[in-house]
């Protein structure tokens, strides 16, 4: 089998969308997916289509890029024009725009900024480049997060001295404990994130659906994985069942992974954080512990910003739910993907750039 | 304007486009292109020439399938042939940074030579400079071309059935070239494609009436298609399942998240022929070792005009844009 | 280049030294870290993130997914 | 070899030359340049095309009297004009560093489409890549110019009395970047001589009989007439009391042990013409504004067959050669 | 480009702050140092090394020199 | 008037030309001209052709390129290189081949090397990039010294901490006396350097007139000061005279420039030296003095070379006058300005080069 091509099977899709479609009837439903993975999908297979118009997805909170706040990317700029360190970085971050300026434009004021696809790979540059301050920009949830510590213990393993990490890290069920709670967002079930669940088990939002009393179902990355996923909550919410389920089984179980769980543990500690739009969130993030202090960027260097969020973007209201792309004044006209406004209009997993690049 | 030249400018998507606009089209005025195709018709006493330049500014400069020099003729080549020209003579211009091998040099102007023989084109005129080290990077080479105008386009006879032909797999040298990024932990057997594909061309123009045809290089498939129909009364439907794609650039796609529509090719043509004379285009086309994956992936539509749409796999339609830059290394 | 929420299902084609391996999927050849994982062997089926391998997969359990999705068709019209 | 380019390679001296030879000439062999001329005559069906490239890498971008863009026409017109060709269409190929400020990028095509519409050459085709910051030096610009051959050029014919003349005072351009160095405390009104020479050429043409021409760039005047005298069964015999010299290039010259026979110029063109029509060489160049300093100054001698001799101010003679190369700053 | 055993007569145009002046010669300025010589006067011809003035120029003695060559043709034939 | 073109009188040339011929009838004599500068202009005017044949202009020690050791190169490199010092240096300096490369051919393995026409743009750089260290390649006769003695105290003064001169300073009386002493060159009367000459004065070579009973005249540097020189040497050379002489009057006095004298003496001290041919000669060079001990590469920086002179070069014996460059089986064929062997081929004051460049 090819767990690739197999989930992107048209007939099997076709059935699952008409199984969708009778088991809601014409009640209407909103139904959140999380991750911006899931997001950037639906989008570039226009799922939406597939779904009857009652059933309505919304995109939620999880792109990393997008909750993560501007002051961070001052301070990476910061770090690379300031420091003259060289900043390591997934591509999505590199034209996000700052208060003064996006990495991209750090570059050319000279900042060396090197595109990555692996943590590992700014730590292999920082021990093949002992002159140079090597800084990883470790933004992202659950998913990431253990990657980005397994990095850090091999840096102090290995007395790596000049690199660093700039974190950013931000945890899925605080951020929907908040969005809950906070009423705003109309939400009748959750698509919650498949690989982050991979991380941290299905166990993690068994609270979450008991307090609020609402479905969740894990959902895969690929077209059926989410078809799937709303197939199942479909019958939960047909049925006002409130259960924490799982449709992307074959790679998340109910205690997730326990390794990747210890490393997060050893190397971070939860702690409050902000999340771009949505305010401070408790134990929504994840600090770097003190034993591994020396590879924190934000300890080891003096970071001065004076950072502004942009004016109208209405990126945090999207992030909740409660506001689509479309209903942004800016959407289309100012902000565009060449001249970004919000975090939201630069990552393919951020909402406002899906809903412009596979706009009709 | 009070900004600076950014990366994303020489993208080849929109960036790239509204600069040379804002800035080349509109101070050059009369004396600029008057238009933004990639090669200029040029009245000749008796029949017309067709005049291109091209700059390659690759990293690395050698790689699985070619190097700067075989990209720097056979992107000239081919942006002459695909204006419907005979490609006849090239310049050369080198701009060496101090520090370059000499050997390695040697290699691409062996390279140079033999992408020239193939395509049976002469390079007439060069020239050669040198900046300090840290000034450039290795080499960059520019050649301009000139060719005789044997088949001109006829893209305003295009109509709604007229079929879109590739002239094989898709992406091939964006993915080959990213794959050898400096401390990516991937490997693959890919290869750029780079090659001369006037022989290619001319066989199929021999056979089928070609109203319109482009290398899709920078910006990849999608973005030559936008520019086909952008401005159009129809619009252009693609088939995902239709597309040829090597087993390696799906995969590099997959792993890193990418769309292999917007990939660049160096020895790719998208071509619109009307639909009787698509199997004949396809039979031209295989008769060239370059064109023995060449596929009818679409079709001109009535429906949405001016947009390229993707019938995509599910069965889904999904609009396909114009991407505005990549955070990616340097490919041509 | 997505790097933040995708992960890959790699068939485990070598392992190294160091909890690293090596990984294909349709002819690309991926070197992971497999520190969050147990041993992995020859054939298995990995989920890779940004280079580094965040869970098993249970091919078994995927066939029956799509299976079950499969069998939908005898309850409903194709 | 297993040796590196160094800053020498391009020089525009010797080693330039033998690079050119030895790596480019060698391995293009049939498909390369057939000559080492600035310009290639091509065959076209009705009269003869002129075509031919240069890259230009100059710093600063601008200084007195010019600027990269204004280089990058004259340098490719005059190229052409000194073929016997009218120039008529020209590519243009930039490679920007990321960092560089779009207003100087505006300055700069500004300059391009000046210099265009006085030399009456439209610039038809173009290209735009962007490198990161560091990988290049600003902008560099290739321009390929393309002419149609109108006065075809006779060295064979040329024959001991036969006079030399340049257009005006010689050494201004090099002079005048060599004095912008950073930290060099010079200062001077000096100017780039930068300029269009095809409608001073064609005054020239049409009054006496030019057997040879040529602009007298990079390796200035010395280098230019070594290039003729070479291989002749006759010499070349200069009178150094008969240079056109501004007093600045005298003095820097004098100020920093530089000979300016060997700087370049971008605004002066050498001839050889017949010593019966040197008068009306004269008269023609003279109706133009930048050959109102033109002169006579040699001619071709029996003597000193091959080379080119200075009869100096003290009044002995001495042999000009070719310098190897300046570890001077990169002025064209 | 030689400046070793290079000296140029140049004339003091500007006296400068610091033991500098600036100097003309045949319409080129140069800046340079005159901490060499005592105080320099405008109209001073000196002789200026790598940006230094090493020597006053006796212009008197120049002209004499001149003269006592061009003596030469009363005692030879010209 | 204009000091510079009055003294390239062609009238005035003819005249001494035809004194000189009559002053030294047909009898052989050999004139050494010291100075690499007097060399050059010999050349470029090809005076030589205004000479009586039997009297010969014989090239001297005086360039100071030619005298430098490989080793000085082998260390500009070091420093270029594997300190990653920015180097400022004389123009002439660039081409000349080390043992292992050329500051030229190390500028393409990325060394930072700046041609520079003063000493004072290298104390600028230092000024203005602090993160760098500027090494001033200091070599030269006593004409350039004082101001390297200048840029030094200026240096010191100013608190500059990242600036140092790799110093290779040559004395001309010390290396006459040598070749003199050594008999091996057969020179019956010196062109003394007239730039040198305007700082140490001409009461420097009373001495040596005396011990070797042998004419100097003090030479400018335009054509006329040298065949003015070589008219008032012929006298002394007919009658039998060894006085010391001075036919560059108008820049050069008896005592010469104390100040320059004062500075030298403050920062730089006598030593023996190696002249690169002639071999360590008494009191020929200047050291650093341990005051400005801070200001020298040498002691600043652990040096390594390996150096090793080029084979068949004998410019060791062109520069005692005695053999010509074309005496050299290289010379033309191997060693050009192109792909010089040794030093005298590279410097536009060394004899080679300029029998080179103004070869027929
Ligand atoms: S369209 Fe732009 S400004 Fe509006 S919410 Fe999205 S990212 Fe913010
Ligand atoms: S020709 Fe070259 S090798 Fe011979 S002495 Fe002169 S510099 Fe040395
Ligand atoms: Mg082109
Ligand atoms: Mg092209
Ligand atoms: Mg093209
Ligand atoms: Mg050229
Ligand atoms: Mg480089
Ligand atoms: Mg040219
Ligand atoms: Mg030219
Ligand atoms: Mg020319
Ligand atoms: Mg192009
Ligand atoms: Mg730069």
């Amino acid at each position: 089998m090819n767990l690739l091509k197999d989930f992107k099977n048209p007939v099997l899709a076709r059935k699952l969308s008409a199984a969708i479609a009778e088991t809601v009837g014409d009640r209407p439903f909103s139904i959140m997916e999380v991750c911006g993975g899931q997001t950037h999908t639906i989008y570039k297979y226009r799922l939406r289509e597939m779904l009857p118009p009652n059933l309505r997805l919304v995109s939620g909170p999880g792109c990393p890029v997008c909750v993560t706040p501007i002051e961070y990317i001052d301070k990476a700029v910061f770090l690379a024009l300031e420091k003259g360190a060289s900043i390591y970085t997934f591509g999505d971050l590199v034209r996000v725009p700052g208060t003064m300026m996006s990495l991209e434009k750090a570059q050319a004021e000279g900042a060396d900024v090197q595109p990555v696809y692996s943590p590992f790979q700014s730590l292999q540059a920082a021990k093949a480049n002992p002159e140079r301050h090597v800084v990883f920009l470790g933004i992202g949830f659950e998913t990431t997060l253990p990657g980005v510590g397994l990095v850090i213990r091999e840096a102090q393993r290995s007395g790596v001295e000049n690199f660093s990490v700039l974190l950013s890290a931000k945890r899925v069920p605080p951020v929907l404990d908040a969005l809950l709670s906070s009423g705003k967002a109309e939400i009748d079930g959750f698509i919650t994130p498949g690989h982050v669940t991979s991380i941290i088990g299905t166990k993690a939002y068994d609270a979450l659906c008991e307090t609020y009393r609402v479905p969740m179902v894990v959902g895969g990355f690929e077209p059926l994985d989410l078809l799937g996923a709303v197939h199942l909550l479909a019958g939960e919410l047909a049925g006002g069942g409130t259960r924490n389920l799982n449709a992307y089984s074959r790679a998340s179980s109910k205690e997730g992974n326990v390794k990747a769980q210890q490393v997060m543990e050893e190397v971070f500690e939860e702690k409050d954080d902000e999340l771009r739009g949505l305010g401070v969130i408790p134990k929504a993030g994840y600090g770097i512990r003190e034993s591994f202090a020396e590879f924190d960027a934000d300890r080891r260097f003096d970071i001065v910003t004076n950072s502004r969020e942009p004016k109208g973007c209405i990126c945090g209201e999207i992030l909740c739910g409660i506001k689509a792309p479309e209903d942004c004044p800016l959407f289309g006209a100012i902000c565009t993907p060449d001249a970004p406004v919000g975090s939201c209009m630069v990552s393919n997993e951020g909402a406002c750039n899906a809903a412009y690049l596979f706009r009709d | 304007m009070n900004e600076k030249i950014i990366l994303g400018h020489g993208s080849g998507g929109r960036m790239t486009r509204d600069l040379v606009r804002d800035v080349f089209c509109r101070h050059l005025g009369d004396f600029g292109p008057q238009s933004m195709d990639d090669g200029a018709v040029l009245p000749c006493e008796k029949g017309e020439l067709v005049f291109t330049t091209d700059s390659y500014v690759v990293s690395p400069l050698e790689f699985p399938g070619g190097d700067i020099g075989t990209l720097a003729v056979c992107g000239t080549v081919n942006d002459l042939a695909v204006m419907g020209a005979r490609p006849l003579w090239l310049s050369l211009g080198v701009i060496l940074e101090a520090g370059l091998e000499i050997d390695a040099l040697e290699r691409i102007v062996k390279s140079i030579a033999a992408k020239a023989r193939e395509a049976g084109v002469k390079i007439v005129c060069g020239d050669t400079k040198v900046v300090e080290k840290g000034k450039g990077d290795g080499i960059f080479i520019n050649t301009a071309g000139i060719g005789v105008l044997e088949h001109p386009l006829t893209p305003e006879t295009i109509e709604p059935g007229d079929q879109i032909i590739v002239s094989g797999t898709v992406g091939d040298h964006g993915m080959a070239l990213l794959t050898l990024r400096k401390g990516f932990p991937l490997k693959s057997d890919l290869k750029s494609d780079c090659a001369p594909l006037n022989g290619m061309i001319s066989q199929c123009l021999d056979e089928a009436g070609v109203k319109w045809m482009r290398d899709a290089t920078r910006g990849g498939v999608a973005t030559i298609l936008n520019e086909l129909s952008e401005g159009r009364p129809w619009g252009v439907l693609l088939e995902e399942n239709d597309i040829p794609l090597s087993d390696a650039v799906a995969g590099v796609s997959e792993l890193l998240g990418l769309d292999p529509l917007y990939s660049a090719n160096e020895g790719k043509v998208i071509f619109v022929v009307p639909r009787h004379q698509a199997e004949n285009a396809l039979k031209g086309l295989k008769k060239s070792a370059y064109g023995k994956k060449a596929a009818v992936i679409g079709l001109i539509v009535d429906d949405f005009p001016g947009k390229t749409v993707l019938h995509t796999q599910m069965g889904t339609l999904r609009t396909l844009g114009i991407l505005a830059s990549d955070p990616l290394p340097r490919i041509c | 280049m997505r790097s933040m929420c995708l992960a890959v299902p790699i068939k485990v084609v070598e392992v190294l030294e160091g909890q690293m391996a090596i990984g294909e999927q349709m002819g690309v050849q991926v070197e992971f870290s497999t520190a969050l994982l147990g041993a992995v062997q020859l054939g298995d089926y990995v989920l890779v993130h940004t280079g580094i391998a965040i869970e098993t997969l249970d091919e078994a359990d995927a066939q029956e997914t799509l299976s079950i999705w499969n069998e939908l068709n005898s309850t409903l019209g194709s």
